[in-house]
């Protein structure tokens, strides 16, 4: 893919820009989904690292989803899986994340580690007949992912909810509030790393990613681009 | 000076290798490593710690746990340190508190001789006559208030909080609580044992159970290597629960975090609060509680004195007078107020080492050296009644009194939790009952003071909260203990006075009686007129004598007395850790940082960010009017991401709009927007915005910056009583906004819009389409709220950013500029558009402020619809209107009253001076009588003139809206 | 020192003990011409002023609990006139003006303390608003202006001009705000009250009415029932409670409001600071204890118990506010009971039942107003049921005729 | 803190709510007296005893009904609102037009 460094685009650089690619300058960065994304911040850069804790803007990556009484009927439409009870999520074998919000939302995330248009090709096509409607959650939401060992811990300085691996496993999902915004945090495994995805308002993205960092310090954690995920490190 | 300790195994909690040079009060000490200010500091004979609150008495430590205000210290950034608990540093600087002059010799001591002046409540009656005086005596008052002094210019350090949770939660490391952990451990469940000293084992860590110490030493080292080699248990020390929320909440303090600790079952085994005696000077420095005389030698090996009394209403005290034999000081006497003997092997045993023991007697008065620095002796008496003591007195000198008056269990955090206290005359003590469920209480706490019994309890309160969470079916037997441990009046009134029932407020025996003789009788009036327990160790030795004092003193029993209520915090905390690391939220639009580029001066707008104007704020009145100047002549662009944006879709989604909206939506055309003003219940209009229909089944509705989430969670609350077919989205964060205003404005959307049909025909005033924009999916509107040909373009956030640089490139042929939202203020007060909630208040109907002719009657029901027929049908009291005034007159200022002779009849809204109008236009509340256009309204603008303006239609400028439908 | 002082010095016996504050407890009469129930300081003011001033002495207060034990105790003692509405800035302006004579009305120093309230505006909005109250508080003689930044660093140095991010841009002052013992302006006036006559019946709880046509005849208590000319209602925290007993609803929810207090330190803060947008005010108290109060709990309830989230969050802006108060120790928090209206102003005068009268809705800004309901309620009950010119905006009926008179603006963590 | 079950998030710190008011019947209000509406819109019972009451989980954007004590504080139940609203809510018209 396209690699290149940038503090800020120039004005034709990356039509679709994640909400905080400015809290990366200097980063590598490279096309995911026609958007920037963080390939690689620090040159130390290693699994090693996402086992200390780190912390991962995915943002970039494509998601949509559908919500009403007719959306479970779609995704299974689409030959996604379907995850067994309210808000829980399950990882398809592409390595899309798909969530359920409460009863009968739905959304369905890429893999950040490679392109996502056929998937988004295929997805367009949701229908907005009655009962299932389309949601704009690439844009509402941003998409951070944190690991390491601490990310229990981490969070307990944020969050009012239990997620010590015991109570909060793989495939655990809460609707809850982070740093005192609404969040999603789902606990699931990137390329067999297990990390917290935490999607929460774009226009507050900014302020989670330094609340995530500021309590991610005290574990010696820090910032990483995707490549940190790729087996080859 | 250097300190001289006891021999080991005294000493748990020092470091002998460690010396630590410090400073109190201007001089220069040393102590070791594990010492508390206070050890280190009575290591070195020091004992004068600070002044008390009222009459500046020398004071020193009490309880040497944290337990008094008499150690209460200044650091150089920190007021009220307790000593006994601040752990020494080197090179820490300490100073006493409230004193003037020097801690040694404090000229405020002479209030202590006038104290006979000072009877409690004395300053309710004087220092107001004649009327105008208290405001000169208040000045000198005050300044004798407070203890330490803050530090103004404090910097904060990093505080922060964590949620913690776990199956059992014990408070208290003593035998009880260790016991406890043990248990509750055995099922596998996760316990977490809190302890706010900085080692476990509680009263066997310095308390000898046993006659000479050894089965005690052997019990804790059992117990604490246990739970520390137990997995499943996790310990905190150093670490204060410092109180009891609803559902087992617990904050635990530690170190610079608050740790919120959330139990499924509580156990507290909190221990006893140790009490004193009250008789005439029993707050000399050298008159301690036993037990911190116990803790002096067994944690910091520190000998308290050479020649000691020990004055005890329980066998606790023999053993005292055993331990402080044993560690070689010179033990004048026992003095036990009980009258008939106990424990004959502890007599014995005090007799094996000479010790004198006087029973049915009391200290009658403690005798100090000059200035009352220390206790140089004691005067005994017999007991020859309650209270009462006969006239042959014997006189010890000594240097060191020890003293046990009973206990009193730690009950706040159980208070907190709802539990009951009430006294049994039999036992001299309180007790606790009505816990709520989930919460157990075992040890001292719970009344049990013999070891093996205190033991049983931890089991026992652990199997209950075991059983409770379905992991135990015993079922645990209670635990009775039948000790009595409190002396039934060790409250010994002196004619001289001086006998403290409360340190902290320097409150006497009689100062308590006496506001009952006054008509205070009620425990919490005696309270708040005296202020017994009122001070920093909130009661915790001044509760009990004082239910004694009241009870008697009103013919009550003690329980009906009762004590006053127990509120959290159990420690007074420290506010950083309250407010640990503070979050506060806030949102910013995807063209921020362009703004932030282009010299934005940036206006707060709820959790926003917004630009005001774009240029140095020194000349906000320029940049404003040429900023609106420009969308006038030529095209501008404006940031309105931060609007609310909300999705209604679905079968029912016009008839959904029908009911919250007032205006009518079945018939609103695909490809149309309609203004929408919403309002509340009581019919006052609350929010607005512009809907457009984007299908038959599908709304996009906009509303103001701040009534987003408000009005998504009424359309939401709404539609689950009403069940229509509808679905409501919120996406006020998916999509970016901006209106491109001025008579260019086609021009340079011609620029980047290729797929929509930009003609005034193709895409006239009001309409809504869909297209992309260089490249970018966008939903554009024709609006008109500043008056000039206009688009807004709302499009997928992420693409926000390069949006914003699209349209500035594009606009370069046509200069276009960015304006701000007080530039776009003023352009829509040149149309006569009103702002909700600047031009409108709580009050305000749709008919007051213009708005009837977008409210539909004619349809069944809107929000409010009921409240906006009846004010309208009231007679109407004021009304919005539009004025001008000259260029040079005064300009009035929202908030400005509208006047009519005296009367107030309303008030400017809003007002701007318009280059456009050529003069000062705003819009006004005024007498429905002034509403008419040629009117005059009067306005009282600063400096108290009053100007006429003319009242004017609206909208000031192109009233035939020609401009905006161009 | 003042004679006074010298006095009691001068005497072996306590020198008060002639001259209790107040008796003590008697039996139940049979009949009062005025039952007043509630024993705060709204009810023990109103009887006060019915014996000073209109010689009606047959008067008994019934207090469920003690004197003064409910939000007259719990209250944080704000005192200021600086409201929105011209109703509400005549109202308040009176009360003012006796507070500031009450000590040698009683002689009893409730120790006033004039302080000055200051107010900070953080948006333009606020701004406007603030303009509106100073020109409305000037014009009904109030003492209150709009200040500037630089005046506001001036007044009170130490505090931080961009809490949280909100910078200070102007500040409401309000010469008049001021504070006093809260406990002693209940226990002054129930001493003037009972010196002349009136009876204080504390642990009386009210059980009931006895209302023959529509009339009130007699109260029901947990010690007997008596009979009554009329009924004055002051139970701020319980309105609807007891106004259910007497057969009607009212325009009231009721929500806990907590406040906390930190220990004593030398005194560095005159004025009582506020800022709405942080939902935090500030005072610091005759003691030298900081004393901190906000908005209101979120949802209505019967029980004072604490909250650690509303604590956290109030005490977070506190230190906002004043960063170094970080290292001051907080002593203890506390909960009221607060009748809140829609409109944020009382509830006085008549009721649906004859010769039953109102003072009610007195959310979080009954203490400010204590002297001058006093004095409205005793002249409504003297008049037989003519409502004071003064106090007829806040009838009861202002909710069924939609004409409210709202103060919302003006209340906001100000208190 | 005060944990609230929510029926569809589960057990949850009460600060994760927004409360939305008591639930309380609307009169038909093109039908009803001025008399009947004000009290509606600005009378409550505010007794001490069960209400039910509208909640929100705000992260989750629910809402749903509470049974709550009010003076204990107690949450004895909570549940889904098509429990109690179970049909498509109508009003009658306005009179005035009809009669028009």
């Amino acid at each position: 893919m396209s690699q290149i460094k940038f503090d800020t685009p120039t004005r034709t650089q990356f039509s679709r820009r994640s909400p905080i690619y400015r809290q990366q300058a200097g980063a590598l960065f490279g096309e995911r989904d026609g958007a920037a994304i963080a390939l690689q911040v620090s040159d130390d850069e290693s699994r090693a690292q996402l086992q200390q804790g780190a912390l991962l803007d995915l943002s970039a990556t494509f998601r949509t989803g559908a919500r009403g009484r007719a959306a479970s009927q779609w995704l299974t439409q689409q030959q996604l899986p379907l995850p067994a009870q309210a808000n829980q999520s399950v990882t398809t074998g592409d390595g899309e994340l798909i969530l359920r919000l409460g009863n009968s939302e739905f959304w369905i995330l890429g893999n950040p580690l490679r392109e996502n248009g056929a998937l988004a090709r295929q997805l367009q096509s949701a229908p907005a007949t009655a009962g299932c409607y389309p949601l704009s959650c690439q844009h509402s939401h941003s998409w951070f992912a944190l690991s390491g060992k601490c990310r229990s811990a981490v969070m307990a300085k944020l969050c009012g909810v239990d997620m010590r691996e015991s109570v909060f496993g793989s495939g655990a999902l809460a609707m809850t509030s982070v740093a005192r915004v609404s969040a999603i945090v789902v606990s699931h495994e990137l390329q067999g790393v297990p990390v917290f995805s935490i999607l929460s308002d774009s226009t507050s993205a900014t302020y989670m990613w330094q609340a995530l960092l500021d309590a991610l310090q005290e574990f010696g954690g820090s910032t990483a681009g995707i490549t940190s995920l790729l087996p080859a490190n | 000076m250097t300190s001289t300790r006891l021999p080991a195994p005294m000493g748990l909690l020092i470091d002998r290798g460690q010396p630590l040079t410090f400073e109190f009060a201007g001089q220069h000490y040393q102590g070791l490593a594990g010492d508390s200010i206070a050890s280190a500091l009575l290591a070195n004979q020091r004992w004068l710690l600070s002044r008390s609150f009222k009459y500046h008495r020398p004071r020193g430590p009490l309880t040497m746990a944290g337990q008094d205000a008499n150690t209460l210290v200044q650091l150089p950034d920190e007021p009220n340190v307790l000593a006994d608990r601040f752990p020494l540093t080197a090179g820490l600087r300490a100073e006493g508190q409230n004193y003037s002059g020097s801690l040694d010799n404090d000229r405020g001591a002479a209030l202590g001789l006038l104290g006979r002046f000072l009877p409690v409540g004395f300053y309710y009656r004087t220092f107001f006559r004649p009327l105008g005086v208290w405001d000169q005596w208040e000045k000198f008052i005050r300044k004798t208030a407070g203890l330490g002094h803050a530090d103004l210019d404090f910097k904060p350090q990093y505080h922060d909080k964590a949620y913690r949770f776990y199956d059992v939660v014990i408070v208290g490391a003593g035998p009880a609580g260790l016991q406890a952990a043990l248990t509750a451990a055995t099922a596998g469940v996760s316990v977490l044992l809190v302890e706010e000293q900085s080692l476990l084992g509680g009263a066997l860590s310095y308390h000898q159970f046993d006659a000479d110490g050894e089965r005690t030493a052997q019990q804790r080292h059992a117990l604490v290597e246990q739970v520390q080699s137990t997995p499943n248990i996790d310990v905190m020390l150093n670490a204060t629960c410092n109180g009891w929320f609803t559902d087992n909440y617990l904050p635990v303090i530690q170190g610079n975090r608050m740790h919120k600790v959330r139990a499924r079952e509580c156990i507290v085994a909190s221990g006893a609060y140790e009490q004193h005696v009250v008789f005439r000077n029993n707050d000399l420095p050298g008159i301690l509680l036993c037990s911190a005389a116990e803790r002096l030698m067994s944690w910091y090996a520190v000998k308290p004195g050479q020649r000691a009394v020990v004055l005890t209403g329980n066998d606790e005290g023999y053993s005292t007078a055993l331990m402080l034999h044993a560690q070689g000081v010179d033990v004048a006497a026992v003095v036990d107020l009980r009258p008939e003997l106990h424990s004959p092997t502890l007599a014995q045993a005090l007799a094996e080492q000479q010790i004198p023991l006087m029973q049915h007697s009391t200290v009658f008065e403690a005798l100090a050296t000059k200035g009352n620095k220390h206790l140089r002796g004691v005067d005994i008496r017999r007991i020859s009644g309650r209270g009462q003591v006969d006239g042959h007195s014997t006189i010890i000198d000594c240097d060191l009194l020890c003293m046990s008056g009973g206990y009193m269990p730690a009950y706040q955090l159980l208070c907190q939790a709802g539990a009951q206290l009430s006294y049994s005359d039999e036992r001299c003590a309180f007790s606790l009952s009505n816990l709520p469920d989930h919460l157990h209480i075992a040890g001292s706490v719970n009344g049990i003071h013999s070891l093996d019994k205190v033991l049983a309890d931890g089991v026992r309160a652990a199997t209950r909260a075991l059983v409770n969470m379905g992991l135990s079916d015993g079922t645990p037997e209670t635990v009775t203990c039948t000790r009595v441990v409190n002396p039934e009046w060790p409250i010994f009134p002196h004619p001289k006075g001086k006998e403290f029932v409360d340190f902290d407020e320097d409150l006497q025996a009689k100062d308590i009686v006496n506001a009952t003789k006054l008509g205070y009788r009620d425990i919490q009036l005696v309270k708040r007129f005296s202020t017994v327990g009122m001070g920093p160790s909130q009661g915790r030795h001044s509760a009990l004598p004082t239910a004694r004092l009241v009870a008697d003193a009103t013919d009550r029993s003690v329980t009906e007395t009762g004590v006053t209520t127990a509120r959290p915090p159990f420690h007074a905390e420290k506010l950083a850790h309250i407010a640990g690391r503070i979050f506060s939220p806030y949102r910013q639009t995807a063209m921020h940082h362009r703004h932030l580029e282009m010299g934005a001066q940036m206006m707060p707008a709820g959790s926003w960010q917004r630009p005001a104007y774009y240029g140095p704020a020194a000349e906000r009145d320029r940049w404003v009017q040429e900023e609106a100047q420009h969308v006038r002549s030529k095209v501008g662009v404006i940031d309105v991401s931060t609007l609310g944006g909300i999705e209604v879709r679905g079968p029912d989604a016009a008839e959904f709009m029908n009911r919250i909206y007032t205006f009518a939506f079945l018939k609103q055309p695909v490809g149309r927007t309609r203004y929408a003003v919403f309002t509340n219940e009581q019919g006052v209009v609350v929010d607005d915005g512009v809907a457009s229909r984007l299908a038959e089944d599908h709304f996009y509705v906009s509303t103001t910056t701040s009534g987003a989430d408000a009005v998504y969670r009424e359309m939401t609350r709404w539609n689950a009583q009403w069940r229509l077919d509808v679905d409501i989205y919120n996406v006020t964060s998916a999509f970016s906004a901006v209106n491109v205003a001025g008579p260019d404005a086609r021009k340079v959307m011609e620029q980047l819009v290729q797929d929509v049909d930009l003609s005034p025909e193709g895409f006239p005033y009001l309409a809504y389409r869909e297209g992309t924009i260089g490249g970018i999916p966008a939903r554009m509107m024709r609006v008109g709220f500043v008056g000039e040909l206009g688009y807004e373009i709302h499009v997928p956030s992420s693409y926000g950013e390069a949006l914003w640089d699209l349209l500035l490139e594009a606009g370069k042929p046509w200069a276009i500029r960015p304006f701000g939202v007080e530039s776009q203020r003023l352009l829509r007060l040149e149309k006569g558009h009103i702002i909700v909630s600047q031009d409108t208040d709580g009050m305000s109907h749709p008919g007051e402020v213009g708005l009837e002719w977008a409210v539909n009657r004619k349809k069944p029901f809107f929000v409010g619809c009921r409240s906006v027929d009846i004010m309208m049908a009231l007679p109407q009291k004021r009304q919005l209107v539009g004025f001008r005034l000259p260029g040079d007159s005064p300009r009035p200022q929202e908030g400005h009253l509208v006047l009519r002779g005296d009367n107030v009849t309303g008030n400017v809204t809003s007002c701007e001076y318009s280059g456009t109008m050529g003069g000062i236009i705003g819009m006004a509340y005024a007498a429905v009588a002034d509403a008419t256009p040629g009117s005059r309204i009067h306005i009282r603008v600063d400096g108290g003139q009053t100007v006429a303006a003319e009242v004017v239609s609206l909208p000031f400028y192109d009233a035939d809206n020609a401009r905006q439908e161009l | 020192m003042p004679f006074s002082l010298l006095k009691y010095g001068l005497r072996d016996d306590y020198p008060f003990e002639k001259d209790p504050d107040l008796p003590a407890p008697t039996e139940l009469k049979r009949h009062y011409d005025v039952v007043i129930v509630g024993g705060g300081g709204h009810g023990v003011a109103t009887a006060y002023y019915l014996a000073k001033y209109h010689g009606i002495t047959n008067v008994a207060i019934l207090e469920k609990g003690y004197l003064g034990g409910g939000n007259t105790a719990r209250n944080t003692a704000v005192i200021r006139s600086n409201y929105l509405t011209p109703e509400g800035v005549k109202f308040y302006t009176e009360s003012v003006k006796l507070f500031k004579g009450l000590s040698n009305e009683f002689d009893f120093n409730i120790m006033y303390s004039r302080r000055g309230q200051l107010t900070l505006a953080h948006t333009d909005s606020a701004i406007r608003a603030f303009r509106q109250r100073a020109e409305i508080n000037r014009h009904f003689g109030g003492d209150t202006e709009l200040i500037d930044p630089q005046q506001i660093r001036e007044l009170v140095p130490t505090l931080n001009m961009n809490p949280g991010d909100l910078p200070v841009l102007a500040g409401l002052w309000h010469r008049d705000g001021a504070t006093a013992r809260h406990d002693a302006v209940a226990w002054g006036y129930a001493k003037g009250a009972t010196q002349r006559g009136v009876e204080l019946h504390q642990l009386t709880e009210v059980t009931g009415f006895e209302v023959e046509n529509n009339t009130v005849r007699a109260v029901k208590t947990n010690r007997g029932t008596v009979q009554c000319g009329c009924v004055v209602q002051a139970v701020a925290g319980h309105s609807s409670l007891l106004a259910a007993k007497a057969g009607f609803r009212m325009p009231i929810l009721t929500y806990p409001l907590q406040a906390m207090v930190t220990q004593p330190v030398k005194p560095f803060l005159n004025p009582l600071v506020s800022s709405p947008a942080l939902h935090c005010y500030v005072q610091q108290t005759g003691r030298g204890e900081l004393v901190f109060g906000g908005g209101s709990d979120p949802y209505p309830l019967y029980n004072t118990r604490s909250t650690l989230d509303l604590k956290e969050s109030l005490l977070a802006h506190a230190v906002e506010l004043f960063p170094f108060m970080a290292n001051l120790r907080l002593m203890r928090q506390w909960t009221g009971l607060t009748d809140m209206t829609s409109d944020y102003s009382p509830i006085m005068g008549l009721s649906p039942v004859d010769n039953y009268y109102l003072d009610a809705g007195w959310g979080t800004w009954g203490f400010k107003a204590t002297p001058i309901c006093g004095w409205t309620m005793a002249q409504l009950v003297a008049s037989g049921g003519k409502v004071p010119e003064l106090i007829e905006p806040f009838a009861m009926e202002r909710f069924r005729s939609f004409r409210q008179v709202n103060e919302m603006g003006a209340t906001a963590a100000s208190h | 803190m005060k944990i609230m079950q929510c029926p569809l998030n589960g057990p949850r710190n009460i600060s994760e709510f927004v409360y939305g008011g008591e639930v309380r019947q609307m009169p038909e209000p093109n039908l009803c007296s001025d008399e009947e509406w004000a009290e509606y819109v600005f009378f409550h019972d505010n007794q001490i005893g069960l209400v039910q009451e509208w909640w929100l989980h705000a992260p989750s954007g629910y809402w749903f009904i509470a049974e709550r004590h009010t003076a204990s504080d107690d949450i004895v139940r909570t549940f889904d609102p098509s429990e109690r609203f179970k049909e498509r809510v109508e009003f009658a018209p306005n009179p005035e037009v009809s009669a028009a």
